[in-house]
């Protein structure tokens, strides 16, 4: 048996899907948790970047300085990257933003449906960048598994493959679009 | 032989249409006098109008969608009326190396028009072809109707001045 | 020229196959249960030849055709399926999805797309081009149905099926290169359509989500095709 | 008429020539119309007709040849030419022809640019009034028409057309013969003669120029194609934004019909034919034969898969002929001369003469008509007359969009359709533009794909969404945003749009990139590696932000 995989997750632009239906896996997480040591993840407490990594797990799609910032460096440190999900493959329902001009969605958002202090936040919100891409538009990606969210099935297969240390086929399971 | 349609009623009184009915019959009323009409109707009109077009599927008995991707499809034909004044770009490879691409930048910094809009006032509308044949006389443009070759953007520029102003 | 029909043979694949005269070589495959990936293509409309995916190589021929619209012709070599095959009829999907924006809420539910279909059977996992994202409408005026312009991929099935079987030609194509975009009538509200009879057989046609019908659930929205042999067959009868 | 009564015609026409001791050839071609050739055309007129003069005559004329310095006068009987003239220098110009030669605008003949050519298609440009049926028929017009309805039959002028080894000049080069003899082949109950007049390559005049100075030359090389291939209708299809080629055809359409050329019993045979013209509508890919079809009938100018070749079914599905104008021009010198003679010029495999619209970064810009198989640097460097402002030639475009660049070390391989094909680049219908030092490749490259994107008739998904990929990324490289990866789906996408497109436009539109690449990809590197363009044409951003 070799030592414990570094694993992360990271979540971008996304509703959080993706990582629910990664918690799906429900009882299985325990056939494969004493393989695994998980060093970063939205669901813990870590600040900085940790180093080292074997597979980091991205949700969601690039749409701002602090997510090209953070797959920057994630794949910086990691040996295998996994695109979790529609939003992180296509760009998806974050990428629908990219038809419209960044001042009309900042005024949409923070100036016409605001209630209270209709103003353009500074600095305390990351700016949003010319426009919502899909991660290996940005970093090369190892692994894709498509769904909205994917299904917990495909993602134990995905994650159980590479623990075997092959590389899964997702498409056979998943879809795509 | 097909049956002789049912007259169709123009758009309006206007006498161009006549002109327009003209090349229909010369062609028998059949679908192929399509682009033929559209021509004479942009020809009288300097474009192409719903209505015009509505009385031209009706006269060649031809689908209201068919016409219109027909109208749309060909680039020398314009939905839109054209400013009182027209500066046609030459955008010919050979045109395109000596400067072309300046030229219209020079119009749109100066009018504030890209290609195939028209200024607000209406006077003036820019347009580019895709070549007109006068690769000898690279940069062409057309001011007008009237071709000038080997021009520079401050040329055409002056051209369009002077036509505008007359 | 006798009646009797002149049968051919050919290889399809390594197989060998038999056809008869005039028959699409797409024909052929697919009555041998050769699959080979369409999209424009729908049995009973006029083939066009315009989605390219039913590309095959024939042997002796520099060019790929369109199995849709080519005849089988004796002695013939077909390869329906080669990696080199293979890589283009991803390429093309691809640039498909980037295209417009196939970010679909009814096909992710309930997988009747046909684009979705074919992008899991090439094996695609992402699409190298960039999306255009361009800013298309939906037009739900009509009464019963919809058309949300960002999921058509122009295969141009509505033109065909409201032309060629309902004679009503109330949908075309306006515009060129990668502006077009179905219309209907003079580019006006579906619902103000003079001409549409709201058969909705393009509706059913449309290989998509972006003709759907109103009120009915996503999960429910199958596309029923089967009318379309009868009426062509009763098309041509009276031609 | 007969053939008698036309020969007459032209015998008649002949002494009336001869009448004029003094003939001033006036270019009214677009190109010399277009720097007031008509007005130095009226002053002519006016100072003949103050000063009363005899037997001389001034007459407006087709293309002569040197667009580059018009307008263009020609003298006869010396065949002085005289370059830049300007209205107010007519007297002097008529005080020249007697024995004052105007030295001052005297435009040497004998240079290069006009010992080097070799006239056949273009051999009555500039000699003949292109609105008078006399002149040309003058000029030996109409007589291979005569020969071939009088003395041949319809097998015997295709295999006059086969000896030629003409091939098509619209850009494909496909053997004439062939093609005529599968026309002639197809059964159907009627065929058609479609004149291709759609010059489509943005930086070509050739077909405008020809159907502008000689229009009845396309008209007869039109009817022998019908007489050999046996149709009775024929479609001259022009560019609406040629309006002037427009109004000669059909003049020349009404002249040849007022005398029977064209009708029910030609030159009194039994042969009938006759000719309509169609406005093309602005869409390059009406080029390609079945959307130029589609055209004639109404339709939007969209292709449909071959075969079925229109040959065999074609305009209504009737079996039809396709030649674009310069085929249908070299038609009556391959029936008056036989093809053995076509055949004893130019290569092995390309046979007679091309005509080519020289443009760009070239002192001699014009039209030209050389024999194939002169070399790229003899059209260049002596017809040509080399690069202007002592700048460094880069590369030669021919064929257009479908077509590619070439670098100087090819500059001395011989024009023909093979060796063309060779350097990756092909004839086309014979645009060429010269491009020096001052030009970007890879801007070069992403101009010609910005055209195909906006010609592409948006049918087949390759060519409508592919050239639109392509565009964006030959865009990104110019703005110095690109990565290698991006270079390298550019490559791949140029792989797929070639082999899967549905017509000719896609599948020749990643040519000038596959050639710019071939050649000048160090270009591509300097854009994308280094961030800077070579030729300092790109705007690119200082220290642009580039992700990944």
């Amino acid at each position: 048996m070799s030592a414990k995989i570094r694993l992360a997750t990271v979540w971008l632009d996304g509703c959080s899907g993706c990582h629910m239906s990664l918690l799906d896996i429900d009882e299985r997480l325990l056939d494969i948790a004493d393989r695994i040591e998980l060093v970063s993840s939205p669901i813990m407490d870590v600040k900085g970047f940790p180093e080292n990594i074997d597979l980091t797990i991205v949700e969601g799609a690039i749409t701002n300085e602090e997510d090209l910032h953070k797959v920057l460096a994630f794949r910086k440190n990691t040996k295998l990257l996994m695109a979790l999900g529609d939003c992180a493959i296509t760009g998806n329902v974050p990428a629908m933003r990219n038809t419209f001009a960044i001042d009309d969605l900042y005024n949409r958002a923070y100036v016409e449906n605001a209630d209270a202090e209709k103003q353009v936040p500074g600095a305390v919100v990351p700016r949003l960048l010319d426009r919502t891409r899909p991660i290996h538009e940005v970093v090369p990606v190892d692994v894709y598994v498509p769904g909205c969210p994917p299904h917990a099935d495909v993602i134990f297969y995905a994650i159980a493959e590479l623990l075997e240390g092959r590389m899964p086929d997702p498409m056979k399971m998943g879809k795509f679009g | 032989m097909p049956p002789i349609p049912k007259k169709v009623d123009p758009p309006s009184a206007d006498k161009r249409w006549r002109m327009v009915d003209n090349t229909m019959r010369k062609h028998g009323y059949r679908p192929d006098a399509l682009i033929e009409s559209l021509h004479t109707m942009q020809e009288c009109f300097g474009y192409l109008e719903e209505p015009g077009l509505r009385y031209v599927a009706q006269a060649l008995r031809l689908p209201l969608s068919k016409v219109y991707g027909v109208a749309t499809f060909y680039h020398f034909f314009t939905l839109k009326p054209k400013g009182r004044h027209t500066c046609v770009v030459c955008m010919g490879t050979a045109c395109y190396i000596k400067g072309a691409q300046n030229i219209l930048d020079e119009i749109e910094h100066k009018y504030g028009v890209k290609p195939g809009e028209t200024t607000k006032d209406d006077a003036l509308s820019v347009l580019t072809a895709r070549c007109i044949g006068s690769c000898g006389l690279a940069a062409a443009v057309v001011v007008d109707g009237a071709i000038a070759g080997k021009v520079s953007a401050k040329q055409t520029l002056d051209l369009i001045e002077k036509a505008v102003a007359s | 020229m006798s009646d009797a029909p002149h049968i051919l043979t050919l290889k399809i694949d390594d197989q060998d196959v038999s056809a008869v005269e005039g028959q699409t070589i797409l024909a052929v495959a697919r009555e041998n249960g050769i699959a080979v990936p369409t999209l424009c293509f729908l049995k009973g409309l006029s083939p066009v030849g315009a989605c390219r995916l039913c590309l095959v190589e024939i042997k002796g021929v520099p060019k790929l055709l369109p199995a849709c619209v080519t005849r089988a012709a004796e002695g013939m070599e077909v390869t329906t399926d080669s990696p080199r095959l293979r890589e283009y009829r991803r390429t093309i999907l691809e640039l498909l999805f980037a295209e417009r924006n196939h970010v679909c809420s009814i096909c992710v539910s309930n997988n009747n797309c046909e684009l979705q279909s074919l992008a899991r059977a090439q094996g695609l996992t992402h699409v190298r081009v960039p999306y255009r994202h361009p800013r298309l409408g939906v037009d739900a005026t009509h009464s019963r149905f919809s058309a949300d312009h960002n999921r058509c991929i122009l295969c141009a099935r509505c033109v065909r099926v409201c032309d060629e079987i309902e004679g009503a030609h109330t949908w075309d194509i306006m515009g060129r290169g990668i502006d077009c975009r179905v219309i209907t009538d003079m580019n006006q509200p579906w619902g103000q359509s003079d001409t549409c009879t709201s058969c909705g057989k393009c509706v059913h046609v449309c290989p998509t989500g972006t003709l759907t019908e109103k009120g009915v659930a996503a999960a429910e929205m199958k596309k029923r095709q089967q009318f379309l042999p009868y009426l062509t067959a009763m098309r041509e009868e009276r031609e | 008429m007969t053939p008698e009564e036309l020969r007459e015609l032209a015998a008649r026409r002949r002494e009336e020539l001869q009448e004029f001791k003094y003939r001033l050839n006036v270019c009214l071609a677009a190109g010399c119309q277009s720097c007031h050739g008509d007005s130095v055309y009226k002053a002519l007129k006016a100072e003949v007709e103050s000063r009363k003069l005899e037997g001389v005559q001034v007459r407006g004329v087709g293309c002569l040849s040197l667009c580059a310095e018009g307008p263009l006068v020609q003298v006869e009987p010396d065949n002085l030419l005289y370059q830049r003239v300007r209205a107010e220098d007519a007297p002097e110009l008529i005080e020249s022809m007697y024995g004052k030669p105007l030295k001052r605008l005297a435009c040497p003949t004998d240079a290069p640019f006009f010992a080097a050519q070799k006239q056949i298609v273009l051999e009555n440009s500039g000699r003949i009034d292109p609105e008078s049926l006399e002149d040309y028929l003058a000029a030996d017009g109409y007589e291979g028409l005569m020969r071939a309805l009088t003395e041949m039959t319809p097998a015997e002028v295709i295999a006059e057309m086969t000896t030629s080894g003409l091939r098509g000049r619209g850009g494909g080069g496909f053997p004439t013969g062939l093609k005529w003899s599968t026309v002639a082949k197809s059964k159907g109950a009627k065929k058609f003669v479609i004149c291709n007049g759609d010059e489509g390559d943005p930086g070509a005049f050739m077909d405008r120029s020809v159907l502008e100075s000689d229009p009845h030359r396309v008209i007869e090389g039109m009817i022998i194609a019908g007489y050999a291939v046996g149709a009775s209708h024929g479609y001259a299809y022009i560019r609406a934004e040629y309006p002037l080629a427009v109004k000669r055809i059909q003049n020349a359409i009404k002249q040849a019909t007022k005398v029977g050329l064209l009708g029910e019993g030609i030159c009194g045979t039994g042969f009938g034919f006759t000719i309509e013209v169609r406005l093309g509508a602005g869409a390059f890919v009406c080029g390609e034969e079945t959307a130029l079809i589609a055209s004639i009938e109404g339709k939007r100018g969209q292709p449909r898969p071959r075969p079925p070749f229109p040959a065999e079914s074609g305009l209504w599905g009737y079996p039809t002929l396709i030649n674009n104008v310069e085929t249908f021009a070299n038609v009556p010198p391959i029936l008056r001369n036989g093809g053995a003679w076509f055949a004893g010029m130019g290569t092995e495999k390309s046979k007679g003469t091309k005509v080519f619209a020289l443009a760009g970064r070239v002192k001699n810009t014009g039209l030209i008509e050389v024999p194939m198989g002169i070399t790229l640097r003899k059209i260049i460097f002596d017809i040509g007359g080399g690069i202007p402002d002592g700048k460094k030639f880069k590369a030669v475009q021919t064929g257009g969009p479908s077509g590619g660049c070439i670098p100087e070390e090819h500059l001395d391989m011989p024009v023909d359709y093979d060796s063309l094909a060779k350097v990756g680049s092909i004839m086309g219908s014979g645009g060429m533009i010269v491009m020096d030092e001052t030009s970007c490749m890879v801007d070069v490259a992403k101009y010609f794909m910005e055209f195909c994107k906006s010609e592409s008739c948006g049918k087949c998904v390759p060519c409508r969404a592919g050239t639109d990929q392509m565009h964006g990324l030959l865009s990104k490289i110019c703005a110095g945003e690109a990565t290698m990866d991006d270079l390298a789906l550019l490559e791949h996408l140029c792989e797929v749009v070639k082999n899967t497109s549905l017509c000719g436009l896609g599948q020749t539109a990643p040519n000038p990139v596959l050639s710019t690449l071939r050649y000048f990809r160090h270009e591509y590197l300097a854009h994308i590696q280094e961030k800077r363009c070579p030729a300092g044409v790109c705007k690119i951003k200082a220290a642009a932000e580039v992700h990944a």
